[in-house]
């Protein structure tokens, strides 16, 4: 094992690792907050960054070929769907009559 | 009735998004022989990016891009490439899709013809599943009277 | 380095267990269709991640993309089918 | 007795000549409308065939556009470069930028696009940093117990024009820290936000500017485009 090998395992570990803090997060988040629309920030925004950094692990696991392309083409396209998603959710719940929650009110 | 989005945004991502989608169906049919896929996948890929349209720019705008006669013509025209590649090597002296006896009326070798065989009949599901998925959508969504539904189920 | 991307992946599983918690439990339509759609995210990377273990990424990078674009249309066309339910 | 007469053969004589003169007018005034109005349809008709010309041209080039972009995503996923692959996939895209071709050209402003680019290119690095900062924004609120969250809906009317800047003005909100984009109606934004300090934040309009100043829209005088200008202008002082 030389040393370029090495620090290429290091970056995989890091942002693999790095993707499942944020996964987690997003979990606990979508878990934790008290309505629909702050759950949405949860998994909307951690979802993303996740996805993005365990692709980018698993791409430089892969090296440069055409399969680390088409694993960029997936990050690219979760970049552009991922909040266009939220967002349709988030439109037909406000449209459906869903109430935010406010600081006052102490419902869970 | 299908009504179009009033909003600009999804309509917008929709429109960048489908030629590329469609373009990636199309790949994983015609790639079907060396890496996972094949007929039935790529259909659906290709049906939902029919529905995508359907769904973002409504019934109108679409159907003058596919008709739902053409609709029906893709239906039919599917089950019969598959169906007739299968009858034509029962013609060749060979058994129901038996696709090497094929290489005699494509001047190529059986193994060639055995996977030129394996494309044709790709492409005719592919053509029938695609039909049928979109047709049952519009068949769903324009009988049933949305605004019945009531309001305490979100 | 196939026993680290296991661990990732098994991690991986039990988050998508506990979103199943909202998606069994959850109060109304909309915050069940937000967790499945986050299990279909955290799937995506599952799916690649089993592509490394078993060394056949080519064939699974498909398969994840596919789950993708699949995953982003079922959302949209739910929240349109409820957005008009919605309107009166 | 014969005067009258005379008075009388005069007077019809002149009315005959007047009448010629009217009619000779009329006649002249309907071919003089006639030949305007064949004009006029000539013309049209000519515009019409111009027209007709340019849509088609325009259509065209769409779909030319089009089939070079998806033939070079066919090459790049199919990875083949033999001569049934090639061919297979020229076919398919050609197949499918016939069916698609006013949809992803829809309605192109018109400007300099490689400037676009570039400058869109330039845009990431900042937005990719920001969502650094949303994602530990959000760990920061779901692993503190107290969970210090005020939710609020602001509104905004935005003064941007064409749709592909709404989209990316849309996404950036949603992925920038704290904020997503809920409705939008007649160009008024409907942004929920999670805390008052962050909803100041995007009221401050930091990212509309920068959004506006990709896709160069409304009348606004940005410190980049200073910056672009300012080494065109260092070269004109050297000159003098």
């Amino acid at each position: 094992m030389n040393a370029v090998s090495i620090v290429i395992a290091i970056f995989v570990v890091l942002f693999t690792v790095g993707g499942l803090f944020f996964f987690t997060t997003s979990t606990i988040g979508l878990l934790r907050f008290p309505d629909f629309f702050t759950r949405l920030h949860a998994t909307g925004k951690g979802d993303t960054l996740a996805v993005l950094f365990s692709l980018i692990g698993i791409g430089i696991y892969e090296g440069l070929s055409l399969t680390g392309f088409k694993i960029l083409l997936i990050a690219v396209f979760m970049f552009l769907a991922q909040p266009t998603a939220t967002h349709a959710i988030s439109k037909a719940g406000m449209r459906c009559g869903l109430q935010p929650w406010k600081k006052e009110d102490n419902r869970k | 009735m299908i009504r179009k989005t009033d909003d600009i945004i999804i309509r917008t991502v929709a429109r960048i998004l489908v030629p590329f989608i469609q373009i990636y169906a199309l790949y994983v049919i015609m790639h079907g022989h060396y890496s996972p896929g094949g007929g039935f996948q790529g259909g659906v890929i290709l049906g939902a990016s029919i529905i995508l349209l359907l769904i973002t720019h409504g019934l109108v705008e679409t159907t003058k891009k596919i008709s739902e006669r053409a609709i029906a013509i893709f239906s039919s025209i599917g089950v019969f490439i598959y169906a007739g590649i299968g009858v034509l090597c029962l013609l060749l002296y060979g058994n129901f899709l038996d696709y090497s006896k094929l290489s005699v009326i494509l001047n190529v070798t059986p193994a060639e013809a055995r996977s030129m065989g394996i494309l044709g009949v790709e492409i005719g599901v592919s053509f029938t599943v695609m039909a049928i998925m979109i047709s049952i959508f519009i068949s769903i969504s324009t009988t049933e009277d949305h605004s019945k539904y009531d309001k305490e189920h979100y | 380095m196939n026993t680290f991307f296991l661990v990732i992946g098994i991690g991986l599983c039990v988050l998508v267990f506990f979103v199943l918690y909202r998606v069994v439990f959850g109060p109304g339509v909309f915050n069940r269709i937000a967790a499945i759609s986050a299990i279909g995210t955290k799937t995506l990377v599952i799916i690649l991640i089993m592509g490394i273990i078993y060394n056949r990424i080519d064939m699974f990078v498909d398969i994840s993309m596919v789950y993708a674009l699949l995953n982003f249309i079922g959302t949209l066309a739910a929240a349109k089918y409820l957005e008009i339910g919605g309107e009166k | 007795m014969e005067v009258t007469l005379l008075i009388e053969a005069m007077d019809s004589s002149f009315r005959l000549l007047e009448d010629a003169k009217n009619q000779a007018v009329d006649i002249m005034n309907s071919a003089v409308r006639l030949t305007s109005e064949t004009r006029i349809i000539e013309e049209k008709k000519l515009a019409n065939i111009f027209k007709g010309a340019q849509s088609r041209r325009a259509v065209l080039q769409n779909v030319m556009a089009t089939f070079v972009i998806l033939f070079g995503f066919w090459v790049v996923l199919s990875g083949k470069f033999d001569l049934f692959h090639l061919t297979l996939g020229f076919i398919c895209s050609l197949v499918i930028s016939m069916l698609t071709h006013n949809l992803l050209f829809a309605n192109v402003r018109v400007g300099d696009i490689k400037l676009t680019i570039i400058r869109f290119v330039r845009y990431l690095p900042w937005l990719i940093y920001q969502i650094f900062v949303s994602n530990f924004y959000v760990a920061y609120l779901v692993l503190s117990p107290k969970m210090p969250i005020n939710p609020q809906i602001i509104r905004f009317k935005t003064k941007l024009e064409s749709d592909i800047s709404w989209v990316v003005l849309a996404n950036s909100i949603t992925l920038t820290p704290g904020t997503i984009t809920m409705d939008i109606k007649d160009g008024e934004f409907y942004v929920h936000a999670l805390a008052k300090k962050v909803a100041d934040d995007l009221n401050a309009g930091e990212m509309e500017d920068r959004v506006a100043h990709i896709f160069m829209e409304a009348d606004h005088i940005y410190v980049q485009d200073v910056l672009d200008v300012s080494p065109i202008f260092g070269v004109l002082r050297k000159g003098i």
